[in-house]
């Protein structure tokens, strides 16, 4: 019953987001994208709307936050009642606090990480396409090597040699997420390499740079984005997970992914905190999937 | 996850299995709470889920070092000494023990008693599972204990242990679980041997998963050993074990997540026990450089946090607050009635300009290898320093690797001591002038001396005078913040019965629980 | 006398989604088609043949619907019947021939599989039956080995003999009525006689009424009993094919008729140093030669038109001069210079000498790029122009192909037509001022009238920049208009080679005489004659 | 044929490099981890003298290069070694474990390959439907929880409940039987991981066919939806469906070590983590060749299917 309930609460939600969020765009936008948003489905007005949410919950979050990102402000555990509207954490930190910090905090992060992981791996997965012989064997046997060894394992063996510190934690997701994007990339890239265009520009004498960032780059962006949004997500959950084998990143920084694991436990007792960070990046990542399937759509619409 | 330094001695153990594992010590109950339980029933399959066990454990007696090892050596072997549950020692395999001058230890072994195989235990059995661990080529990691013995031997039913220097507590180092008596042959046990005296026999056994026995049916002990078939396993996971225990998959878990308990106890599925001992949560600071190197830094740190804060947070009321003093309430000299420090900003700040600073700002490592909770402590601490104009860095530091790169390495951190029995040893392990695990590096002359003088005062009074000027000294002087001792939690299914009085020494009733439990 | 209807379409109105907003593409036209009779639908890409003859199924595409009118195929009314009853049609009382049988094979299965899902899954006959029937239909359409082609996949069967193949696969279930749509317009000429033929005869001997879709005039000619000509989606005129092709009422299909007014004028022989020389270029994909000992020059203010159907090494020979393809024996002179064999180590000055234009402007020209990069980048990069010097260049070029600049400087490619993509491949070329332009089948994708713009502005540009051209087609027409010589090519040699005048009065070769009539010409008899004159079919 | 022998070679000799090129990494990262097996196994209870005596027991100290010679000669002549920490032969440590491993992959994919194959083709079939929406929002939702709060969750619903058991235990006693039904929840736990990105990329791989003209043909021929999709889309999307699927069959089998731990299943990940934890090389160099070799065996596996299923590569002309 209270499943049911809830699932229609969902729905009602679902579709006053994606209405509000429709209307809201439409008025907002320039005049030459109005139309864009005028045919966007109510999936990907939902899934924007939720998008801009969390950015400005992650830019305000000093302003709306009702406490300090680290303050302890009394017993824990404490119920949902006022002034502590989603009760306190082990430690006696408002939930609600940490959840708006989180999002500036994870957002931050795994944008970081994934915008990374994508500079690199389809930079050099488009170069190995585009050069192709020995250097695309090179890469290519070397990045099979890496994606052989398991993903959670490697992190684990490179975040105990380097340290945990934010930096590294990001660039060793992003080692990690960069194969993969490079094997996209690379397969992506060379049916594009084929094309006649590619070849007017090698003949003109382009150099290889000017190649994988003008001609290459931006016909690969539609598969690219695609993995982007999943990869996007893929970084809570290797934080989470992480934070799983005892790394992650370090408090008292509020960051999704490590407050499911810290209160993991208490599902077991059907204590329904550990979804309040788990829903949050549930939701972000149904949301930026909905915006990366319309742009999909839309992209693949304008090519036919 | 532990790892002794000397007998009942620090339990420590880096490594990310202890992250896995999110261990928890705790403890809601007073040692020993009384329970009306009918006698000790024979019968039924006891299964116990742990939070430690590894691939790489072994039966080689010289490498264990966590509680599943020291569990299953329990349920297999025998020691020539036992510590019973209110702490006194009593006879195992040696009947009886005697030493004229402190120096010379006979050790009258029991007749009668075989191991699993049916070869009888012998005198020359015991030396030769003593000798293994000394020597240049041992292995063992108790290998130091040895190093003061210069011989022993044996002398028709009795083993004669000599050392170079008297010492009154040697046969506590008897009793140490890395000193089971195994089978020999031509003067040598099989390090590899599941063989024992014990009351339970092994029938198979997958390091890090999982070890069946059944019950000795030739045991020595009429009374002890109570079920037929004891299971253990190796859950790494809290939420794991818990599940383990409401879904009845098996009877008894330890470190049963703190946040948890209240949830637990309120399933009534299962009860808690909470056992009170010695075991206790540090901060080591080093004395060597500063700021640390001025007492009233030291001082200011630690009127800087809220230690009842720590106990309620941390360990969820399972423990008690401690005064920055290593020995516990279980110990004969406690001092209970030394001035206590509480959370006192002013006083922190008072400290500070005695140490010529309006502010300070220190690092402190932690990982949850240190102990469970290690993170969150240290986050709790660094809140309400604050107020004192303290600012604490956390640096949470990954737990592979935290004993190797971190403890003793950086100048503020955290770590952990197992309880012990004798102040004497909790004092020379850790606070004497260049103790090899003097972890905060301090160094005080009168501490030093009191130490030794008595070590040799017979006069209890006295004695005790001298061990509480020592506390204080450490309290109050000594470079090691002490926030709280932590209790032992487990929990077991409403059908296990215990005794009255659950040892403090060590967890798991002394690791015995496997022969002191029965089903009721 | 008159055999009874079978389709009548009635102010039929189709429009196609682009973004929220419907636009028409077919607008309200009339069509009745007998029993046996075959009808012409013409007209240049966007007058929405195909999309008429697929509602002749009861059928739109993606994106389209089917918005105001009738279609009645033998009484049934296909826009109100149920789909499961227009499906019950298809396939088995419609059917329908694609134009490029090759894509239109699925690939993952063998041809006689394909044939036999029509007949069984609409219950018309046994698999058993179904198979033995495509031998007989395979044998009718003169596919070779009949016995054993359907047990191939499509992959292994070449183009003519897949589009007969499918042609077959349309008639298993005798239809009513088949829809050819462009059927020959991806074959050689030489193949498409033989196609033509077999379609011609199979339809014919069942009894089968067609709709005949194509843009070619000339081949309809052959096909038609009567001819419907589109444009943009409306009915310009429709008549019997004889009083079509003689009297063309409209002034649209009188343009139709006219495209192959333009011709180059006969210029004097050239002299002096070639722009380009091809000298004994033999070449080869990994083992296999595709060029064998080809040799000849190119001079400035010339276009030497290098003819040949698909795989004759026509295309090879440009990769072998842009350096692409280092030839495995010979060289190339520019200017009497040898250019060093691969590109990669020729300098910028040489690369900017000779540009290339592409067949399929789609894929020449990267779609995320607009005008202003595509053209200005060559200008920017070899003659180094930037910023007011750049963007003035850039609208030059675009007045210059004859587009406005203030409109398109900032489009991006699909926002052009077809047409207007080429002129900006042009414009490419132009860009780096070179002095050959290669021009590899640029007017093939085009509709007639297009072309024949494209091929006035090369004209034009030739001889206002003093280019040298090197034509690759495969289209004779094309030649005669633009070519001051000719050089024949099939399986990577030169077969003959010559002035355009000459060559085409008086072929030496068989294989050119056999190109040269393979041409459609736009007289209903000329296959007859062409057969009979061949012997029999082809 | 004889070419798809000849693919099948050249793949297993690149695979070879592959793994001898992670053997070198795991080595260097392994070397590079603080710490070293003596003092892992001693614990912090070691002196430096029984350290140094377990040091010179274990051949801790050879330089680095030279263990990993010796290490690699004994690999080439078909001997793994012992395990440094526990002296047995890592055949045997591995050997339980690996079945074990391959059981929960192999269960898991027999449930999530289906599943996902299915719900991929009906979203295609109905695309943009409520179900196509659905399903994709469900898929998203279940990858975007960790793993193991999804099992956690799984316990609450399944096994407090009392339908299935919330740990698996795996005895010389246990049957198949037993097994199916103890590892379950395990099971279902991967499946809910990897069935979302299978069926995304089915769907995926389905539609980018729609457009094709043979689709086209296919429904003018009159057939239905279903058989067009299932008989003329799915046999050409299956090169990059059964690449999708080798790769999270991969996963089943290498990145599973979360799921073990909750659910207490002996497998192999697990025990490469504590074979890093004790820094026992051998051990951890030979899990690591285990989880790729079957990482390139499943692409090579992967790759020979879609090559078979590709008349174009199957049948040359």
């Amino acid at each position: 019953m209270t499943i049911l309930l809830s699932i229609i609460v969902g729905l009602g939600l679902f579709f006053l987001v994606g209405f509000a969020g429709r209307t809201a765009l439409q008025a907002a936008a320039p005049a030459h994208h109005k139309p864009m948003f005028r045919e966007m489905p109510l999936t990907a007005s939902f899934g924007l709307a939720v998008i801009l949410f969390y950015v400005a919950v992650a830019i305000l979050a000093p302003a709306i936050a009702p406490f300090g990102e680290g303050e302890v402000l009394g017993a824990q555990y404490l119920p949902w009642a006022a002034p502590h509207y989603l009760g306190t954490d082990k430690l006696g930190r408002d939930m609600l606090t940490r959840l708006i910090y989180g999002a500036r905090n994870t957002v931050g992060i795994a944008f970081a990480t994934t915008a990374l992981a994508f500079v690199v791996g389809s930079v050099l997965g488009i170069w190995a396409a585009l050069v192709g012989g020995r250097l695309d064997q090179f890469l290519s046997r070397f990045v099979d090597a890496l994606m052989a060894i398991p993903a959670l394992i490697f992190s684990l063996l490179l975040l105990t040699i380097f340290g945990t510190s934010v930096l590294t934690l990001i660039l060793v997701i992003a080692a990690v997420d960069a194969t993969r994007v490079y094997r996209l990339a690379r397969s992506v890239a060379q049916g594009i390499v084929v094309m006649d265009y590619i070849e007017a520009a090698r003949l003109r004498g382009e150099g290889i740079w000017r190649l994988i960032r003008r001609e290459i780059l931006p016909n690969a962006m539609a598969p690219l984005v695609a993995e982007f949004g999943l990869r996007f997500c893929f970084v809570f959950l290797s934080i989470s997970a992480l934070s799983f084998l005892g790394l992650g990143i370090k408090p008292p920084t509020a960051d999704w992914g490590s407050m499911v694991r810290e209160n993991a436990t208490l599902i077991t007792f059907g204590d329904i905190t550990p979804l309040l960070p788990a829903g949050a990046i549930a939701l972000l990542t149904v949301a930026v999937n909905f915006v990366v399937d319309w742009q999909l759509h839309r992209a693949s619409g304008l090519k036919e | 996850m532990t790892n002794t330094k000397f007998p009942h001695g620090m339990t420590r153990r880096g490594l990310l299995k202890s992250g896995m594992a999110m261990t928890a010590a705790g403890l809601i109950l007073p040692a020993g709470m009384a329970r009306a339980q009918a006698e000790p029933k024979r019968g039924g399959v006891f299964r116990i889920g742990l939070g430690h066990g590894s691939t790489t454990d072994s039966y080689d007696p010289g490498l264990w070092e966590q509680l599943y090892v020291q569990t299953f050596a329990a349920a297999r072997v025998n020691y020539l000494i036992e510590i019973a549950a209110d702490g006194n020692l009593v006879p195992e395999l040696a009947e009886s023990w005697e030493s004229a001058d402190g120096m010379t230890w006979v050790f009258k072994i029991r007749e009668g008693v075989s191991f699993h195989s049916g070869k009888p235990m012998t005198p020359d059995d015991v030396l030769a599972s003593l000798n293994f661990h000394r020597g240049d080529a041992s292995t063992s990691a108790v290998k130091p204990f040895f190093d003061p013995v210069t011989d022993i031997k044996v002398d028709g039913q009795n083993v004669v242990v000599t050392l170079n220097a008297a010492n009154a507590d040697f046969p506590y180092l008897m009793s140490d679980y890395h000193l089971p008596v195994l089978p020999s042959a031509e003067g040598k046990i099989d390090p590899n041997t599941s063989d024992g005296t014990g009351g339970y026999i092994v029938e198979s056994y997958e390091p890090g998963v999982q070890a069946t026995m059944n019950r000795n049916p030739n045991y020595w002990k009429a009374d002890r050993a109570h079920f037929d078939q004891i299971i253990m396993l190796t859950i790494l996971d809290p939420a794991a074990r818990l599940n383990a225990l409401m879904t009845g998959e098996v009877d008894l878990i330890d470190q049963v997540d703190p946040a948890s308990i209240a949830l637990l106890e309120s399933r009534g599925v299962s009860k808690i026990l909470s056992v009170s001992g010695n075991a206790h949560y540090v901060f080591p600071m080093d004395a060597r450089a500063a700021p640390f190197s001025d007492n009233h830094v030291r001082l200011a740190l630690k009127y800087a946090f809220d230690r009842q804060e720590l106990v309620d947070k941390i360990l969820a009321g399972h423990g008690s607050v401690s005064n920055d003093n290593p020995i516990g309430p279980a110990n004969r000299y406690f001092y209970a009635e030394m001035e206590a420090k509480t959370y006192d900003p002013d006083k922190a700040k008072f400290h500070l300009k005695e140490a010529g600073m309006d502010k300070l700002e220190v690092t402190l490592s932690a990982a949850n290898a240190a102990f469970s909770g290690a993170v969150d402590a240290a986050v709790l601490m660094s809140e309400k320093a604050a107020a004192a104009g303290i600012t604490i860095n956390v640096d949470r530091v990954p737990d592979d690797g935290y004993w190797d790169n971190v403890w003793m390495k950086k100048p503020f951190a955290a770590s952990y001591w197992g309880g012990r029995p004798v102040e004497d040893q909790m004092f020379t392990t850790a606070y004497t002038s260049g103790a090899e695990w003097n972890e905060s590096f301090w160094s005080n002359e009168a501490f030093d001396k009191l130490l030794v003088a008595a070590r040799s005062e017979l006069d209890d009074a006295k004695r005790r005078e001298m061990y509480q000027e020592m506390q204080r000294l450490v309290s109050f002087e000594g470079s090691t913040i002490i926030p709280m001792y932590n209790n032992y939690v487990m929990a077991v299914a409403n059908s296990v019965g215990t005794p009255e009085k659950i040892s403090a020494n060590w967890n798991l009733d002394g690791f015995r629980a496997v022969e002191r439990w029965w089903f009721s | 006398m008159e055999k009874p209807v079978l389709l009548t379409i009635k102010g039929l109105q189709i429009e196609g989604r682009s973004g929220d907003a419907w636009h028409p593409i077919v607008k309200g036209v009339d069509l009745t088609l007998h029993k046996g009779e075959v009808l012409g639908l013409i007209g240049e890409s966007g007058a929405g043949k195909s999309t008429l003859g697929l509602a002749a199924m009861g059928f739109a595409r993606d994106g389209c619907r089917i918005s105001g009118g009738t279609i009645d195929f033998d009484g049934i009314d296909l826009r109100t019947a149920p789909e499961a009853k227009r499906r019950g049609l298809r396939g088995k009382r419609i059917a329908y021939v694609a134009q490029s049988a090759a894509a239109s094979f699925n690939p993952a299965h063998k041809l006689i599989d394909q044939y036999c899902e029509g007949p069984v899954v609409h219950g018309v006959m046994s698999r058993e039956k179904a198979e033995a029937d495509a031998v007989e239909l395979y044998r009718r359409m003169r596919l070779p080995n009949s016995e054993e082609i359907g047990f191939r996949y499509p992959h292994q069967v070449s183009g003519g003999q897949l589009q007969r193949a499918m042609t077959a696969m349309a008639m298993a279930c005798r239809p009513d009525l088949i829809i050819f749509d462009e059927p020959t317009t991806a074959l050689d000429v030489t193949t498409q006689i033989e196609v033509l033929a077999a379609i011609r005869d199979i339809v014919r001997q069942f009894g089968t009424a067609a709709i005949y879709i194509t843009h070619d005039l000339a081949v309809v000619a052959q096909m038609a009993d009567r001819i419907k000509v589109l444009l943009r989606g409306d009915e310009v005129e429709e008549a019997d094919t004889r009083s079509m092709l003689a009297a063309p009422r409209q002034d649209y299909t009188r343009s139709l008729w006219a495209v192959r007014s333009f011709a180059r004028a006969e210029q004097p022989p050239a002299t002096g140093t070639p722009v380009v020389s091809v000298r004994n270029v033999t070449a080869a994909y990994g083992a296999v030669d595709v060029l064998k000992n080809v040799s000849f020059d190119i001079h400035a203010r010339r276009t030497v038109a290098v003819v040949g159907e698909s795989g004759s090494g026509k295309s090879t020979t440009a990769r072998v001069i842009t350096g692409l393809l280092p030839p495995r024996k010979g060289e190339v002179l520019f200017n009497g210079k040898v250019l060093p064999p691969n590109f990669k180590a020729r300098s910028r000055e040489e690369l900017r000498q000779c540009q290339m234009i592409y067949q399929m402007a789609d894929t020449a020209l990267n779609p995320k790029l607009r005008l202003r990069e595509l053209i200005g980048r060559p200008a920017e990069m070899y003659l180094g122009l930037r910023g007011k010097a750049l963007e003035t260049r850039i609208r030059d070029l675009l007045a210059l192909i004859e587009l406005e600049p203030d409109k398109y400087i900032d489009r991006l490619p699909s926002e052009l037509s077809g047409g207007q993509k080429q002129r900006i491949g042009i414009a490419r070329a132009l860009a780096a001022e070179p002095q050959l332009i290669i021009c590899d089948e640029v007017t093939s994708a085009l509709d007639q009238i297009v072309q024949e713009g494209i091929l006035k502005l090369l004209n034009r540009l030739q001889g206002e920049l003093n280019l040298a051209y090197m034509f690759i087609t495969h289209d004779l027409a094309t030649v005669k208009s633009i070519a001051d010589k000719v050089v024949v090519m099939q399986h990577g040699a030169v077969v003959e080679r010559g002035p355009k005048a000459a060559l085409f009065a008086d072929p030496k070769e068989d294989y050119t005489n056999l190109l040269l009539s393979s041409v459609p010409e736009m007289d209903p008899d000329w296959l007859n004659r062409l057969l009979a004159a061949r012997g029999g079919h082809a | 044929m004889n070419e798809i022998w000849l693919m099948i070679g050249q793949r297993l000799l690149l695979g070879l490099l592959t793994l001898f090129i992670i053997s070198v990494v795991i080595f260097g990262a392994t070397e590079l981890l603080p710490g070293d097996l003596a003092r892992e196994l001693l614990g912090q209870s070691a002196t430096e003298e029984t350290l140094a005596a377990l040091r010179e027991q274990l051949g801790l100290n050879d330089p680095a290069p030279l263990r990993y010679w010796n290490w690699l000669t004994g690999v080439l002549q078909g001997d793994f070694g012992v395990s440094m920490a526990t002296k047995k032969p890592i055949s045997e440590l591995v050997g339980a474990r690996l079945g074990n491993t391959l059981f929960l992959a192999l269960y898991a994919a027999a449930l999530s390959v289906p599943l996902s194959l299915l719900l991929g083709v009906l979203a295609a079939l109905w695309r943009n439907s409520i179900f196509d929406r659905a399903s994709n929002a469900l898929a998203l939702t279940a990858i975007s929880f960790p793993e193991f709060f999804v099992a956690y969750i799984l316990v609450l619903w399944l096994a407090q409940t009392g339908l299935f058991p919330s740990m698996v235990r795996i005895t010389s006693a246990t049957t198949t039987g037993d097994l199916l039904y103890s590892a379950f929840l395990p099971a279902l736990t991967l499946t809910l991981v990897v069935t979302a990105h299978m069926m995304r990329m089915t769907r995926a791989a389905i539609i980018n066919l729609l457009a094709s003209p043979y689709i086209e043909m296919a429904r003018l021929k009159g057939l239905s939806p279903m058989r067009v999709v299932l008989r003329h889309a799915v046999p050409n999307a299956l090169a990059p469906i059964i690449n999708v699927v080798a790769l999270n069959l991969a996963y089943l089998i290498t990145g599973v070590v979360v799921v073990e731990v909750v659910f207490v299943y002996p497998g192999l990940g697990q025990l490469m983590i504590d074979a890093v934890t004790n820094r026992d090389i051998a051990v951890v160099q030979a899990i690591a060749l285990i989880f790729a070799s079957a990482y390139v065996l499943l692409n090579l596996i992967a790759d020979v299917l879609s090559t078979i299923t590709n008349p174009r590569l199957m049948h040359r002309k």
